[in-house]
């Protein structure tokens, strides 16, 4: 390991052991010899280090830019119209101010992993010590780090090893958000280069923070069998006093549980979390409770459920201190990126605290000592929840009535609602005493509240809803398996060589938020489909949440009938946001363990491996926040394709290729250097589905890759094919593509795909040892 | 017609280039008319039976009919052109198309050329709304034509938004002009 | 200091003077004692450790939102209407929003500087070795760094000890960007308190980027008389081969000067720069020339004076390399950061690339090695000037006539026009030959070439007001002195106490963009009339460019009339955008030196004590960009006010006190612990000027200081009286709020004042020993 | 009055909630007539003598005498008011009249409560812009009224774009329905 020069020096040094006088060492370099895998060309790389490879990929795959609306408004020479051939002030044009909003976003996104990692691991070393050795898996991982290990070049070993990956990181988001100041970034092309880079630190951030805390905290382990836990509106026992925790940086409620122990207390009290911060604790603590996804905040805190609520950081929402005292819930903040206004009461005494909330001096108050916000949440849910008595401010029947009659019709409410749903309608049969057309919206609904606001009567619409809903919402309870975090070495030894062949036809990540079209159902749907072809299925955050809500006739989820291994057949939840690294890690793995490949540094060789060998794609059916633009972007600079639904069509650039240009589909044949035709495999790095129907076949299709043999593609072509009769009622018109020589063909399509292959001209290809690289060319042609 | 030309969902607010507001169906008819090569594409809401009235996908296929349009089915819209008999809908993912509309080189779904206008009707309205952004931008020598019931300000033209009954007419109307039944 | 902790472990360290085997030594904590400052309160602060602070400010100055359009799209929940009291789906609401904006700015600003700084010393050091000391003025200055010493804690003593200063600051820029993410940070004063944390951030990054350069490069320190050089359209002679150099980040620069040092043909090829890159250029070697700010770039591109052109990074117009093809100059960037998609010929031989580049096989390419980019530029431009011949695109008199006659009269060109020049009536002219309202418009105009994209017929709108303003551009030649870096400890001792006492009525700092809404004659126009009152008027950046453009009588500019010291009546150019760290560290100096506060990690107490003693005040006149936006950030959190020209009403937020609300202009007397009121000083912490005129007074009056003596208030409100009745006409009608005692009535104003003092009813105060700071009270009261 | 509602800098689009075209000047002097308090925010540009016109200041001033509003002078403008012979103009900075304005509990210029209409002539077109803005996002109960030659999108109600003459034609109007000559 080759970093920045180092000095010591100190008139006086004073350690646990010693004290030491006038030391002065100084550090040229500092070559780190304990791991023998050689350094590879670019460890600690900066912005412009894989630059080549990006263009690569995105000669392949072009952005097409989708403006929000035609001008820019980011400096004070605008605003500026970019439409036509329009430049701004600046000298920018439309492509070039799409893709940096795009660097924007992912800037964002992985700032916040980076941020949270940063916060967390200060924290663990501030309580258990710099020390702490690192174990995501115990004997069962010897891989560990996959992502910083290639992307940094570094093994780190102990917790404190993880803060100059996270120094690293912080640069490299300073450095990309800077290029989007205005006059320094001016090609498109650039900017996503730059999206890439900072979408790869993302992945470090977020690998580093989950390592960190599955070592400390004791999370699972790659643990296949982790525990069930419960989920749903429904979960908790409205008996006991109820403590919501929101966010994702889980400090603050293992704070709580910490304290529930200590008090001997644990099952007294009701801990039943929303978005990350319920996954981790669940890992924590498989005793508490997931209520849901973010999309579950206002549903819960309105229906009173809460005694007392806890925000971390991250995807909570910006009105939890207002909503939470129109139930009289009190709030604690306990993370620095969210203090909500509050005063900061850190160093206050806790019993001070817990009188302030009990008696509502304050409605909420800000402690940055996560083991007193633990403690203070307790004390206080005990004594608020007798005084709250559930208080809620869901209306009753007469009152949704009456607004039904008073509604005019007037379609705000419709209007703003990011799904269209049919509110004013809606209205009018609740006008009559129906409320079963309410009750359907809130399945489609995502919980914004935003048709609450455009209403010009004021009526709590999504409270409405709630009310219409009721019955089914409190019957819901459901089993997930909690998050196992990484994959173990061994797993991946299984299934390495199927993926690689294409034996195991594809590993479909599914990721990301809850902000769905048509509710989250469709995420099981599509996680089933997948299941049941025996393809792996890995999930994470509000995804893997949404997967547990749909169960069998026997009542069980997906998670109780499909296996939590990383094998054929597989439904993983391997736990939070930052657990997403595990996937890219598994990826990374099979090129190291199955393929003997080094990682060490060595980015650019492994992408190339994942995209012309690894079946993997990704889908993010709700991804809403920039976090997920910034871990759709790590995974596009690893080659790995991710599909969103409609929603993210917002996200404002597609990376599309374009089957119809056979010139864009050569790779090097690394045996012989000739450059062979693979067809568009896989087609695109990023796109849009516009329903679950397609996301499926999309997701079959965009798990070909140049290195599968002919068992691997005919039985991806399987797939495929019977997919996209199935969903679409055709066969594809693009088969012929995809099928190399005639054993790729599926057996029982043979004579349907025989005439289409002649009809298309169909010419035989050869199956290359597949290479975008010139360098890995092992003779030269 | 009575509408307003605004954005159908209210905070997707465009500009300054807005579309230009098809205030008769007549205009639409004659747009498609003058078009050299035109094309429609159909979202998956098409399929899906809005209040009061029958499938959007029979408009489509009558505009097919009656003037001859191709027609691209994105996602899995094609089902239910093929289970109404219509065979001729080409599938593809509605980035896709997008992106090929946007290429002046693209030679279009039967090898022949770029198309002039390009129709659009049956997509989730935000990611139309993006999609005909994208084209707006980025395309050249490519008018778009939106013909969902909802104002979409980043068309070259748009209906406004409409009562459904008056939509249906203008199609009744616009598929009459165009010499269809 | 106490920092992270530290571990070194390594089986073998090669340094430059030894081989050291098996070493472990683990240090938990590095106290440094070799500074005998006592370590303040907040050493490396977190995000939240000044909140209190801000939260004091923000309470008397608070924010006024001035959204550009009712939405936000930040995420894929949205677009959102945040009009009314609506909520978007994150539960935002419109003030929040707003404020979020304003920190991604800052975030953006300060990430820029950051890098910059990173990016400058990662090169310093690889090129001279990690040991240079820093040295900023010599036997002249004791206090180096002091805004890093107040900051951090840290006083960096050689060009490493700025790394960790740099990763401290890459954290926070980290964090504060991470909570805009959506579903982070929900209050606005919260953001707003997070955007002053970044810009604190951003003046200590500036601060660190400009010591290092300063050190190694020896540049001027803190020299009243740094070199006159030359300013302006004209100054380069034309018959020598002409290199431009555009950006901020000196190192490629300085390898042409190096090079062509190296060559002995310095003074050969013409070295001309714009913006920031320019002061340093002159700052290293006086020799070369400076054309213009940010807005003369297209001007002197189109005019084919350039044959060759190097970018680095920050305010380059994106589209340089568009406009350069145009006339066949090619270009050479420099930044990982502004690689305008070139391909990267970093590791070709410099030979290729000149050949390349002369023969116009390329536009351009990408050099990351600044030594190399010197070789490749000079060689480039010797060989290509003679082919270019100053070939440019500047139309004749002939083809201007014939678009005025066939211009439509549509308004598009004036529409797009920041400053609503009249261009279609201008045209109308020209079609009859007369071309002078052109002339007039590019006084006026700010390059941005928007009236050129707007005009649906393309006439090629800025290049015909060149041509119009040919003469006058020509003639264009003035001096400017260079950027003298740091203000020393001498100059401090001399004024600390006239400052503090209000007896130089105050520190005027001119700083910021060319973003002018009526030319840049207003800049110099508002500096004279403080120097000529005996303010300190201390300039950088492309403010201290365009004071250079005004000329007396004699032809003589401000920076030869007036001393170059930091004394009453001088005129600085402290020097690029990372001076503008200087200004800050002077106010902070002089509570060191002159009032002997410890700084050391207190920034608290000293903020209060510029705040309450120290009239500074910030003009940015022209600014438009995100680092502009940081850069006053860090003033605000200095409790110093900032005004801004009326583009700056564009960065939506102001933060404005209420001269009318008593209430808020309390302080505590040190002394007693009474609370004394003290009027509204200064008035506003952050304001628009409409006008040069309004601007002018604005800043008289927020000179004023809660501690001035009567003899300093007196002067103080003569400045302001009199240059209230000077550009207003009247008299103001606010001055009772700002006499303590009759003491503080100017002499010859006095019957007149009296008699506005009875009226309002005024009464008399106490001057207090003032500060918002509790905690300061001597005696508790 | 023909003209286009259309913000007059091409970019600064705004809205959803945009503001109301003054189409007749009788509607804005029956606006000003219905106020219980207005005020008229009068900016620097109004002392220049915009093309074939007089300054806009003196229908300032004129309006100030028809309608007893009162008048806040921002910049140096009051100068050009004194020199005019108008002594009630009070100067004060544009940000802090708007920030006042935005407060319910400010008691105006003579202490005697809010002000229920605000009127604005003379700014910089794009700070004009982001006052009005902030006034229509923040303000409890104030309405306000552009009267600049331009549309004015964050107004509650503004001129559209106008020529020079129709401009001025509308101060005389407006003058005179409000009594004043
Ligand atoms: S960044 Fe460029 S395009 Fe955007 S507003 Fe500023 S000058 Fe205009
Ligand atoms: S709360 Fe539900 S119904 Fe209301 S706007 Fe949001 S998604 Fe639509
Ligand atoms: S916004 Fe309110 S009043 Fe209007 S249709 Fe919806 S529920 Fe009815
Ligand atoms: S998956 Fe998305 S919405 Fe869910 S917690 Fe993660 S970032 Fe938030
Ligand atoms: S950040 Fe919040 S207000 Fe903005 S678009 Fe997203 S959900 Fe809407
Ligand atoms: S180049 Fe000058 S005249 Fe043209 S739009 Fe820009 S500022 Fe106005
Ligand atoms: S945009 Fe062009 S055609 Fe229109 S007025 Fe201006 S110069 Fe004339
Ligand atoms: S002062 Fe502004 S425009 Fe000038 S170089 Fe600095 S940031 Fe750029």
């Amino acid at each position: 390991m080759v970093k920045k020069g180092l000095v010591v020096k100190a008139k006086e040094l004073k350690t646990d052991v010693a004290l030491v006088k006038n030391l002065e060492l100084s550090i040229g370099k500092i070559i780190d010899d304990t791991w023998d895998e050689p350094m590879g060309p670019t460890p600690f790389p900066s912005m412009t280090d894989l630059r080549d490879w990006d263009f690569k990929l995105l000669q392949r795959y072009k952005p097409f830019y989708l403006p929000y609306c035609d001008v820019c408004c980011l400096c004070t020479f605008g605003k500026c119209d970019l439409s036509g051939d329009k430049r701004g002030a600046c000298g920018l044009n439309m492509a070039a101010q799409q893709s940096r909003i795009v660097l924007l976003a992912c800037c964002i996104g992985a700032a916040t992993h980076i941020a949270h990692g940063r916060h967390l691991i200060d924290h663990l070393i501030e309580k258990y010590g710099r020390r702490i050795p690192l174990d995501s898996g115990g004997l069962n991982i010897d891989v560990e780090a996959p992502v910083t290990r290639l992307v940094v070049g570094v093994k780190p070993e102990t917790l404190q090893d993880l803060e100059e990956v996270l120094d690293w990181c912080e640069e490299q988001v300073t450095s990309c958000l800077s290029s989007a100041h205005t006059g320094q970034e001016g090609n498109n092309i650039d900017f996503e280069s730059k999206a890439f880079h900072v979408g790869m630190a993302d992945q470090v951030g977020m690998e580093v923070a989950d390592l960190a805390q599955i070592s400390v905290l004791n999370l699972p382990k790659a643990d296949p069998e982790a525990p069930l836990v419960e989920l749903g509106f429904g979960v908790a026992d409205v008996k006991k006093p109820t403590i919501l925790v929101i966010g994702h940086n889980v400090p603050s409620s293992v704070g709580i549980i910490d304290y529930l122990t200590k008090k001997k207390m644990l099952g007294k009290v009701e801990v039943v979390g929303i978005c990350c911060t319920a996954h981790d604790l669940t890992r924590y603590e498989p005793s508490a409770k997931i209520v849901g996804p973010i999309s579950w905040q206002l549903k819960y805190i309105r229906s009173g459920l809460a005694d007392l609520i806890v925000v971390d950081e991250q995807c909570i929402r910006a009105d939890t201190l207002e909503e939470a005292q129109k139930v009289k819930t009190p709030v604690i903040a306990s993370s620095p990126k969210n203090c909500l206004g509050l005063k900061n009461r850190t160093n206050d005494l806790a019993k001070e605290l817990v009188d302030d909330l009990v008696e509502a001096k304050v409605p909420g108050v800000l402690i940055l000592d996560p083991d007193k916000a633990g403690e203070v949440a307790v004390e206080a849910a005990i004594a608020v929840a007798p005084k709250r008595k559930r208080f809620n401010i869901i209306p009753d029947l007469e009152a949704i009535k009456a607004a039904g009659e008073a509604c005019g019709g007037c379609n705000e409410c419709i209007r703003a609602c990011p799904n269209n749903q049919p509110i004013p309608e809606a209205m009018k049969a609740a006008a009559l005493g129906d409320l079963d057309p309410l009750a359907t919206i809130l399945g489609e609904c995502v919980g914004c509240a935003r048709c609450d606001s455009a209403c010009p009567k004021d009526f709590s619409l999504h409270s409405f809803m709630i009310k219409a809903g009721e019955e089914k919402l409190w019957e819901e309870k459901f089993m997930m398996r909690s998050g196992r975090g990484s994959i173990s070495d061994v797993e991946i030894r299984n299934v390495g060589g199927p993926i690689v062949l294409g034996e195991i036809p594809g590993v479909i990540a599914i990721v990301g938020c809850s902000n769905y079209p048509e509710g989250g159902e469709a995420v099981a749907e599509i996680a089933e489909e997948f299941a049941k072809r025996r393809f792996i299925v890995v999930l994470s955050g509000c995804a893997a949440m949404s997967v547990a809500t749909v169960k069998d006739e026997e009542g069980k989820s997906l998670y109780e009938k499909y296996p939590g291994g990383f094998e054929a057949g597989g439904i993983l939840n391997v736990g939070s946001c930052v657990s997403n690294s595990h996937i890219a890690g598994a990826a990374i793995k099979i090129a190291s363990i199955f393929a003997k490949r080094n990682l060490r540094a060595n980015y650019e060789e492994i992408a190339d491996y994942i995209h012309n060998r690894v079946g993997a794609v990704g889908l993010a059916w709700g991804a809403y926040s920039q976090k997920a633009a910034a871990i759709a972007s790590g995974f596009w600079r690893l080659g790995v394709p991710v599909v969103v639904g409609p929603h993210g069509s917002k996200y404002r650039r597609m990376l599309l290729g374009r089957a119809d240009k056979k010139e864009d589909w050569y790779v090097y044949d690394a045996r012989t250097g000739d450059r062979v035709y693979v067809g568009p495999a896989p087609e695109h790095l990023f796109t849009t589905a516009e329903s679950k129907e397609e996301a499926i076949v999309m997701l079959m299709k965009l798990c070909m890759r140049p290195n599968d043999t002919t068992k691997g593609r005919s039985m991806k072509l399987t797939h495929y094919i019977d997919s996209h009769k199935r969903y679409f009622g055709v066969m594809p018109d693009d088969v012929h593509l995809f099928i190399r020589n005639k054993m790729d063909i599926p057996i029982t399509m043979k004579p349907e795909i025989l005439k289409i292959l002649e009809e298309k001209g169909w010419k035989e290809t050869r199956i290359p040892d597949p290479t975008l690289l010139k360098r890995m060319i092992r003779k030269r042609g | 017609m009575s509408a307003k030309p605004e954005p159908w969902q209210t905070a997707e607010i465009a500009g300054p280039k807005k579309a230009l507001v098809i205030t008769k169906p007549e205009i639409a008819a004659a747009m498609i008319k003058r078009a050299k090569r035109s094309i429609l594409v159909v979202g998956y809401l098409s399929t899906k039976t809005d209040k009061d009235t029958g499938k959007m996908i029979d408009y489509a296929i009558r505009l097919n009919k009656a003037a001859g349009i191709p027609i691209v089915a994105t996602a899995h819209t094609i089902q239910e052109f093929v289970k109404k008999g219509f065979e001729q809908a080409t599938q593809m993912n509605a980035m896709d198309i997008g992106n090929r509309l946007k290429d002046p080189t693209w030679k279009g779904l039967d090898g022949k050329g770029p198309y002039d206008v390009a129709l659009f009707m049956g997509l989730p309205y935000y990611m139309e709304f993006v999609i005909l952004s994208g084209l707006k931008h980025f395309s050249t020598n490519l008018k778009t034509i939106s013909l969902d019931r909802y104002y979409n300000p980043h068309a070259t033209w748009s209906f406004p938004n409409l009562k459904v009954e008056d939509w249906n007419q203008s199609f009744e109307t616009m598929i009459s002009k165009l010499g269809g039944n």
